[in-house]
């Protein structure tokens, strides 16, 4: 089984050079740490800059100068500042080429729900909605099962959706698995030590398995 | 010329009257009309609409509004981090609407944009879509969008000039160029004020027709919610 | 009868202090050389210009400072350039205080046709309709009639209307009128030396004329 | 890094396939791709959609691709000033859809934005309004608008870093900016191509995210179409 830094790591495999990539809160922002450095990729920031950098040195730090978690960053060489609408004009019209993000729930078909617990306070779904509702590509990181043991991968979500059929890869403690529409999840890799029917077991939606499954590569 | 300047924040939200619409420029902390809230707070006005894209935190930002209960309805995308927002919400002093952030940005510039509805492919499928007409374009279904206006819109900028144009600063920019349009009537406050003429016509966020008062703030905090330090340079 | 000139001069008599105005071509352009040295105005551009100064000196001219009728002009202290999405946002959301531009025909509605005339090349409307339509206040530079003497204030416009019940103020080359609605045409003002009944005649549309009509000041 | 940069506006425009849909920046003959038409121009591509506020002059501009025949279709708010434009227009050789000017510039900058229609209330009442759908808002009438979006955009600015970054000059900034976003390959000329980092961000007109081809054009003619001159200053 993973854990968080090595989902991270897993789904830092997935960046390529050149992209647009826009990182949720937690898990996500992880990813940015673990791309090779040959790899140049832009993160976007969806209050309103291209190019985060590190976090700043303790006399750097600027208080005009954060990323959509709040927490205090830079800026790389030929970053751009703009405002929120404009930010989400470039994740509508599908110019930012990579989403991650964490869930909740997803479902078989990609739905996601990652916003909302019934019964627990609401803060708000932030710009989960727009990005999920727009990005070409979603990948999302995420425990398989709750800590109770209940998959994550289901049939149906049974929280209130953040949108509908775009998940397009998750990577969970557990595997690395594609959404086909039509097929549900389709297992491609193993964590190191986890077998087949373990996973089998955590996936409650339609899993399609096809051939030896790899363990992934770190 | 008209002129634009006001004093202070107590002399620019003075008229601001009870259960008025206001928008507040901000993202988190960062960016927001700190002079206008402590205005706001002490000029007492209630039953407020704040369209804000967060609610500041228990002791600052908006935060301090909610505890004077002068705030009866919150429109905004992401409200965590706030134990008396909370508590009202819960017990129902407090009306609350949230909005997906980029629905949210562009409900707002439409509104100083002057476009009535428009269709945004977020929220279809949820409980966001409720009640809203939907539609498909392409193959892909939309949900139809209002625009939102205020009354008063309280936005913070870097730089401004007596003319009105302003200049932010970072990501404190955010929701504060399109809420200045959107205001029937939008104060900005900023931290430097300078003679028309000083500003770059070229560099200007906001242009000044949309800024009806001004004025240098004054004792900024700008306090940070989240200060996260690399050890090393990168 | 009003000249050109001081057709532009009576409308800049309605110019007050602060006022953002949008100039259309011709005429309307005039009335910018005739507003009171004491009375400050911002003149917008809608390609993209709040400032317009006056014409540069030939040291001045520079390609990338025009005006909507493609001329070089020059920039007032406290200018801010924009593109033009930003610019017709500040003209549908009625930023602009007064719109002064032209007409071929008025109807006694207010509705207005300045773009087309059918049977001769069409060069389009340009930004003429985004303007009107929602344009606070508008008043038009116009001829009272057509150089064979045919009104231009009708019941109805016959030429391809370019806005519907907008225009609030006339000023031609013999009067100046309201549009108020229901009652049509209100006679205000009279040009120097000409009659009522002259503007009677001259009316097509629905005149209304309440008490003595004063000659105009210019 | 994703090299953007190419070598100039031959390399920049060879893969424009006949019949494809540009945008080209520029109000009248200010802020133009003059390096990109001159490229068009050479390299024969035919049967072009052409969305651009104006058609350029008979000797100028994109009235130099008019001459040559290879536009099709033009897409423009206003068209005068142009003797060959109207020749091929009477003669049936050319289409030509008129636009307001606001509603042109908003239907794009949707296009950049991913709002794939809005109401305005532009055109009511008009022959504009022909076939579209209208609705009520606040008692105004509103018509329905389409997003317009391009195979390639081709946009100018003054200065633009390697990493697609732009920033326009004066009044040549007009309908680029949303052009620039609305292109699904988006093509910038500048006049002056600097380094990555050089460029302040908080002064970026277009985010490089928007730019597919940069390169630094050159023998920028920069036409003017009405000289004005005062005789003395202001």
């Amino acid at each position: 089984m993973l854990d968080k830094t090595q989902i991270a790591k897993r789904i830092a495999r997935e960046v390529k050079d050149g992209m647009y990539i826009n990182l949720g809160i937690g898990i996500p922002t992880l990813v940015a740490n673990y791309i090779p450095k040959n790899i140049n990729v832009v993160l976007q920031s969806e209050n309103g800059l291209l190019g985060i950098g590190p976090f700043p040195l303790e006399a750097e730090v600027d208080a005009d100068l954060i990323n959509a978690g709040k927490q205090t960053i830079t800026m790389m060489p030929g970053s751009s500042l703009f405002s929120s609408a404009e930010s989400f004009g470039m994740i509508r019209s599908g110019k930012v080429d990579l989403t991650i993000l964490g869930a909740m729930e997803v479902s078989e078909e990609g739905d996601i729900a990652n916003w909302k617990v019934p019964g627990k306070m609401v803060k708000g779904m932030g710009g989960a909605m727009d990005l999920v509702a727009s990005a070409k590509n979603i990948i999302v990181a995420m425990q398989h099962c709750s800590k109770e043991g209940a998959s994550k991968l289901l049939t149906c979500c049974t929280l209130p959706i953040t949108g509908l059929r775009c998940v397009k890869r998750i990577v969970s403690d557990l595997a690395v698995l594609d959404i086909i529409p039509g097929r549900g999840f389709q297992l491609l890799e193993r964590a190191p030590g986890v077998t087949v029917e373990q996973i089998k077991n955590a996936t409650e939606g339609k899993l399609f398995i096809q051939g030896e499954i790899p363990e992934m590569v770190l | 010329m008209v002129n634009k300047v006001v004093k202070n924040a107590d002399e620019a939200v003075k008229d601001i009257p009870h259960r008025a619409t206001l928008m507040l420029g901000g993202f988190g902390l960062c960016g927001i009309p700190e002079n206008c809230i402590s205005a706001i707070l002490k000029s007492g006005m209630t039953g407020l609409t704040c369209i804000s894209n967060n609610a500041g935190v228990d002791d600052f930002g908006i935060g301090l509004m909610l505890k004077t209960r002068q705030v009866k309805k919150m429109i905004s995308s992401y409200v965590g981090e706030n134990a008396e927002f909370e508590r009202q919400l819960l017990s129902g002093e407090l009306e609350v609407e949230l909005i997906p952030q980029g629905t949210l940005a562009e409900r707002i510039r439409a509104g100083g944009a002057g476009i009535p509805a428009f269709f945004t492919p977020a929220g279809v499928g949820t409980e966001v879509a409720k009640g809203k007409e939907t539609r498909e374009f392409n193959g892909k279904i939309y949900l139809m969008e209002h625009w939102l206006r205020a009354d008063f819109s309280l936005v913070k900028a870097w730089k401004g000039d007596t003319a009105g144009n302003l200049i932010y600063r970072g990501t404190a920019r955010n929701f504060n160029p399109m809420m200045a349009e959107a205001g029937t009537i939008t104060i900005a406050e900023v931290e430097e004020l300078v003679p028309i003429g000083t500003l770059d016509p070229n560099s200007i966020h906001t242009p000044g027709i949309y800024v009806h008062r001004i004025f240098q703030g004054v004792n900024y905090e700008k306090r940070i919610e989240q200060r996260t330090i690399s050890n090393l340079k990168i």
